[in-house]
């Protein structure tokens, strides 16, 4: 099993979902983040006064999965995600040593 | 209705002159007064009003603005400010500043009102109950500290602020005060200033100048800072204040009248048209007009209308609001940008320079011809902006200075003006109170 | 006191009928009229209340309705148009809406008031000032654009919403408001509309829903959704509302008297049985009576006693809240199942549907036998129901048709109605503005 | 003006006195009785304001100390006990308070005015329309149960809250309202409540005890408790009850006159003071004086003085506050260190304690020689004493009982007064009502 | 050094947090998240109209521990955080290569 | 590729950011956390009652890194993270076996 981890931009979430529904992806956790990259952070006016915002809000998506999914899921984050505009984030891949469901105690694949 | 001079001559005019100038009639002497009950009503709603405007009007205005690790510091230096300005001004703030002051009335008040010794359930001034005089003029006297806090957020000891708020209360609130509407020298002249332009907004922008001086900028300004937390609280704070200000300048006429009605109407038309300026500014500098950009317009608006408000009639309305908008505006860059100066939320360039500007235009918007209430049967609008160029000197003057000696003494005080780094990182909030904000 | 027509006959009735009927009496002829302070006391009142209501009230109640990365678009178009209708307000749309029009006053008011020409500080309009009167109705010229913001938010262009705006109120509001209130054909017809259930609901009502036709639904509707992002910022809004609605029903009697009095408590009694009635159908048909559901009540209830609350009395409040809880909530789903027109904030189901109801109720309650201030000296209730009939009618075939136009207009002016598919995804409070809300 | 007993003696005094007392005098008896314009327009702010203490005023202040997990329960608590109340009181229970009991009016009112039968829009009480007095003492009506939210938040179950709220209605507040102000047997008695410490605090407060103990605490009190979910909206509701509570005690007066006028004052005093107090507790004992606790205090002050405030002077007001401020500080921990009770909002501490103080502290502070009314003609201060010690240990004692016999029969009404443990640790918001709060 | 990474539901935090501490853990980090899964969302009605929340408030819990605390970290978790209703959660196990303290700089399973 | 997960102090984070941005580091994610662990949560004090908050407030950073890179990072980060006091945090590090750049596909070092 292994755990993909992307950083996306927000708005790109309810694309990325739908695409790994689409390949029968039945779980998936996310969480809010900054990111700090190339991007450089936006610029904010108040006032006049320019805001450097150098961390851009970003949403962490955690999923695991057997092994064979592991390519066409990243490829499907991948598509689903990009907009050709610096700051699309990453996709990292880390291998899972267990998994287990809290509900029934299964473990390994039958788990995700 | 041709209130335009503090020199009061029959009891009819000095009862509504009174609300012109903010300045109650020696009741003693106005003999055969009797309580009016519209006015009355009126006075009780706006004195309302006007605390609202702090209590949480302006909390939240200058909250939204700053990091949400010091929001709660902000509103409690706004409401702590509240409560004491409230205690101090029976204390014995309220008798200098409108009470006769004999020999030295000129300069300020005497001591016979304080603790309101003397004023019963029925004594009067003018022709609503002193006490309520008293309320009313008191909500000024708590919000004009409260505009300071925008100049010290985020870095200011608490023990310090409370030091520095009562001590210019006393030193720079009352006796300006007292100069301009409670029979001082100003009065004498024959200054305009219907709701505070000199008394609140002049005085508290210089001071929130003066004392950034003294404390220091923010850390990483003007570089590295923090956008607001929450424009959407500082709107909610504005919109408040705007109402509030219904109370702030149509209660300064003291009555339910035309007076009071044509003052809010000019208030109104001078923040809705300040806050469009603002917005096509912004529009057209940065393409997108911001929430924050329309509501300091709007406030920068009411600052300037302030002196104005019993004075002038709709076109003025209109065109101190552009004045306003304008050059509040580019005030901001310039104590920022030119002068490096870290007066955190403006305090000065929408508060100081509005109510400035206010001072001065009113000057010309006032005249019959351009629909305003003129200048008295002598007045002339030369003689008149004379008058307001000189009481916004000594306003300036007076503050800048005092302020500068109060800083001195509310640091020995406090333990120093200015927390320590490691407060600061950390945040007001937690290091000073103990608390934070947002625990979702 | 039977304030059932606008045919003013004597010049104590003409005052009061004035408050019945929103309708300023010449003051020229009214010549020995006299400032009344009470009368003039609540209505500055009033007038700070119902700005209240759009700023923050209104602002706040749609701003938690939407997503959170929307919230700052939503406070700007009210704050705008707030400043924007004050403006023009000003510039001649109160003037068309309660100038005598001449020849063509059936229809529309003249410009002789444009920029309050002639009206000084002592101007009467009835027993207070006229610039109060033009200040009063200047609250309902804001609120009324401003509910339509609840049609369009999450999508439309900021430009285009300015254009939009400023358009429908020259060409909607002004001429409906001057056919009801203004002395235009539907007061030459006796219509009963206390405080704006056809100039204020019914409008707004109707221009949203044809707005919406001409913009498109929002992203995902209706399947696809983001719940509201904070029902606690709606509850705050809503409270505000209800509190500020006693300015607009109450202020509208322009009077501090029994009819003033008789107002609040019908509008606040219709609000509470809307509030429950919203209550329990939730509770039955979910399990769950939400903060959402039980303030969308009280909106409904206030939206419908509005028309009527000058002309009924305590058991007319409750039922016309009962009638206005029930339906209202049913609209809802029609509008939105049925019709499948993203009217995103339920402006036609609760406000049009709301004012047209009790337009047309006011004809039963109004009777005397039901509490209520009666038909007149030769009214009936039959003939009171085919005028308000013909108002309704009147005023949604002239708010439906004029909206399509200037759907058009605003659109081509304003570059597109509707904001791009990125600009929708990414927000319309960076897109726009540029900002961004809750930086915690 | 020495209104200090209810025993009327001419309608002069009988208008006055009836601010005084909350007491409506027979209008048919008042026959030549004419409506005062000031005094209505006052009447209807005053109205506006207290209703805005609750909605949002009440519901934000206790919003601000759950979790936020059950923030939009409070505030459905708040805003549905508002709507309830509301039809209650036109149901019946304003005649109840305040209606003519005949036999038994030392005890409860009679019947005769439910749905406000015979009320129309000229009919008066005192010199303000019945129905404006109705209103402005059904806002009362509405407050004071949902004073009692605070001591259930978090754990009680909705269906449970409304019928407790619905009962205790009419079987504490009726009664207790009529005893007080509407000319029962402590009105008789000549027992000095301006605007609610024995009517609206100490029955609130009691109850909460009471109703604490047959509910339980919270999980994990009091060691494991979540704190205050945001500071900053208590800071707006307390800021809100605060400018509300003019109208509370300054509208108790029910006329825009010199009685209102001190009442603002020292209500405004009182305020300021006790909030200072708990400030400078909290620094000493803990080194970080904190939002919570200044806004606590504040409302500490508040509903010490309520009783006193038409009575009592500058001096009085600054005292009182000082009491209330220590008083109420310590009895929090009383209650929930000694007693173990989790009163969670600490309704009893505040309100109850401070009401109390507040009623015997006005037979001190309304000595003529301090700055009050004095005792009447022939009136005293011990014997004003004793029967201010009777109105608590009356009120206590039916406030206690009743709320006993009530909480068993909403018990067995709603299903039990407290959620499960599973809908508790869902949080109610979601367990009832199905929605959640900051989706940001 | 093993991570585990659960994802519960939020009211059972505090179960997990005793259950933990009760086995001798002095140490773990905890962030919000939202979860998608078989569990699908709430339905929130708003003002008679469905919301589909697609994604519900999960806690995610990170906590790193010596090799043979493993299971019954894993075990004690389970226990305490399953309700036998769907949307229980899962738990994850990641190799850990290397840990620190800051204060102390200390390393290895000196460091948890 | 390594995954250095650091749980540090909030208000080190622009120290934080500072020491890596000198090191050459392009980019990095920030997510908000709470920690529990020797620090035993802050006394809070609401009406004179004590709130013991068990989690603290934290904020999470991750950043996947070269190899040869690591040392560097984790050294840096201890370097200005650590203020003596105790709740000043820990750093893991947890192997990766992949990254992409969602904006160009790259994959493996050239994705970071
Ligand atoms: N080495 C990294 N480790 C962890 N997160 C990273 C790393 N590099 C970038 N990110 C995340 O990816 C986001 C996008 O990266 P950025 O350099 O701005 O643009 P791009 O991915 O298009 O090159 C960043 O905001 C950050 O959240
Ligand atoms: N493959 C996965 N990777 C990451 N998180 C997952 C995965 N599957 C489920 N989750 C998380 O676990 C939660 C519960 O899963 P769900 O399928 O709803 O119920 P259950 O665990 O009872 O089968 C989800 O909300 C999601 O946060
Ligand atoms: N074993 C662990 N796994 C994950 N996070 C941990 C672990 N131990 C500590 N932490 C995190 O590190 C923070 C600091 O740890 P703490 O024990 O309070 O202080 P110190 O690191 O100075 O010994 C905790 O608040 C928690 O967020």
């Amino acid at each position: 099993m292994k755990l993909v981890m992307a950083i996306i931009k927000p708005f790109k979430l309810d694309a990325v979902r739908e695409a790994l529904t689409e390949l029968g992806i039945q779980g998936l956790t996310v969480s809010e983040a900054k990111g700090f990259g190339r991007q450089k952070g936006q610029t904010e006016i108040y006032r006049g006064a320019e805001y450097v915002i150098d961390f851009v809000p970003k949403v962490r998506l955690d999923l695991v999965v057997d092994d064979d999914q592991v390519d066409s899921v990243v490829e499907a984050i991948q598509q689903a995600a990009h907009s050709d505009k610096i700051g699309d984030g990453k996709i990292f891949v880390l291998e899972v040593a267990q998994a287990m469901r809290i509900r029934t105690g299964e473990t390994g694949n039958d788990a995700l | 209705m041709r209130q335009t001079t503090s020199r009061v001559t029959t009891l009819g005019t000095a009862i509504l002159a009174a609300g012109v100038m903010g300045f109650a009639p020696d009741v003693a002497w106005a003999a055969d007064a009797k309580l009016n009950g519209g006015n009355t009503a009126w006075i009780l709603t706006a004195t309302a009003l006007v605390l609202f405007m702090t209590l949480p009007g302006l909390a939240l205005f200058y909250g939204g603005l700053v990091q949400s690790k010091n929001v709660l510091s902000v509103f409690m230096h706004c409401f702590t400010i509240a409560c004491l300005a409230s205690v101090l001004w029976l204390f014995g703030v309220y008798s200098l500043a409108f009470d006769d002051g004999g020999a030295t009335n000129a300069v300020i008040g005497g001591l016979g009102k304080a603790f309101l010794s003397g004023v019963s359930f029925e004594t009067l001034s003018g022709d609503i109950p002193e006490s309520l005089f008293f309320m009313f003029q008191m909500t000024f006297a708590i919000i004009t500290p409260a505009l300071i806090v925008g100049a010290y957020p985020e870095r200011m000891r608490f023990s310090a602020v409370l030091w520095f708020s009562a001590l210019w209360l006393i030193f720079v609130y009352a006796p300006v005060c007292h100069w301009v509407w409670g029979g001082g020298w100003l009065a004498e002249m024959g200054v305009f200033d219907f709701a505070g332009g000199l008394v609140v907004h002049a005085t508290a922008g210089v001071s929130a100048l003066v004392l950034v001086k003294m404390l220091g900028n923010r850390q990483g300004f003007p570089t590295h800072l923090h956008p607001p937390h929450s424009p959407g609280l500082t709107m909610a704070g504005a919109a408040m204040l705007w109402v509030g200000w219904f109370g702030f300048n149509g209660g300064s006429a003291l009555a339910a009248g035309g007076s009071a009605a044509m003052a809010i109407t000019v208030t109104h038309l001078s923040a809705a048209t300040a806050s469009l300026v603002w917005v096509f500014i912004e529009w057209k500098k940065f393409g997108k007009p911001s929430l924050v950009g329309i509501v300091t317009g709007t406030i920068a608006g009411l600052a300037t209308i302030t002196p104005a408000s019993g004075f002038v009639g709709p076109i003025g309305g209109i065109c101190i609001g552009l004045a306003g908008g304008f050059i509040c505006y580019y005030a901001v860059g310039l104590v920022k940008e030119i002068w490096k100066l870290d007066d955190s939320l403006d305090v000065f360039a929408v508060h100081g320079v509005g109510g400035i500007l206010g001072t001065l235009l009113v000057a010309v918007f006032a005249a019959e011809g351009l629909g305003g209430a003129g200048f008295g049967e002598d007045g002339t609008m030369g003689g008149q902006f004379v008058t307001q160029v000189i009481g916004v000197v000594a306003t300036v003057a007076w503050s800048g200075v005092a302020t500068l000696v109060i800083c001195k003494v509310a640091g020995a005080l406090g333990g120093g003006l200015r927390a320590n780094d490691d407060e600061i990182t950390e945040g007001l909030d937690l290091s000073y109170h103990g608390e934070r904000d947002y625990n979702f």
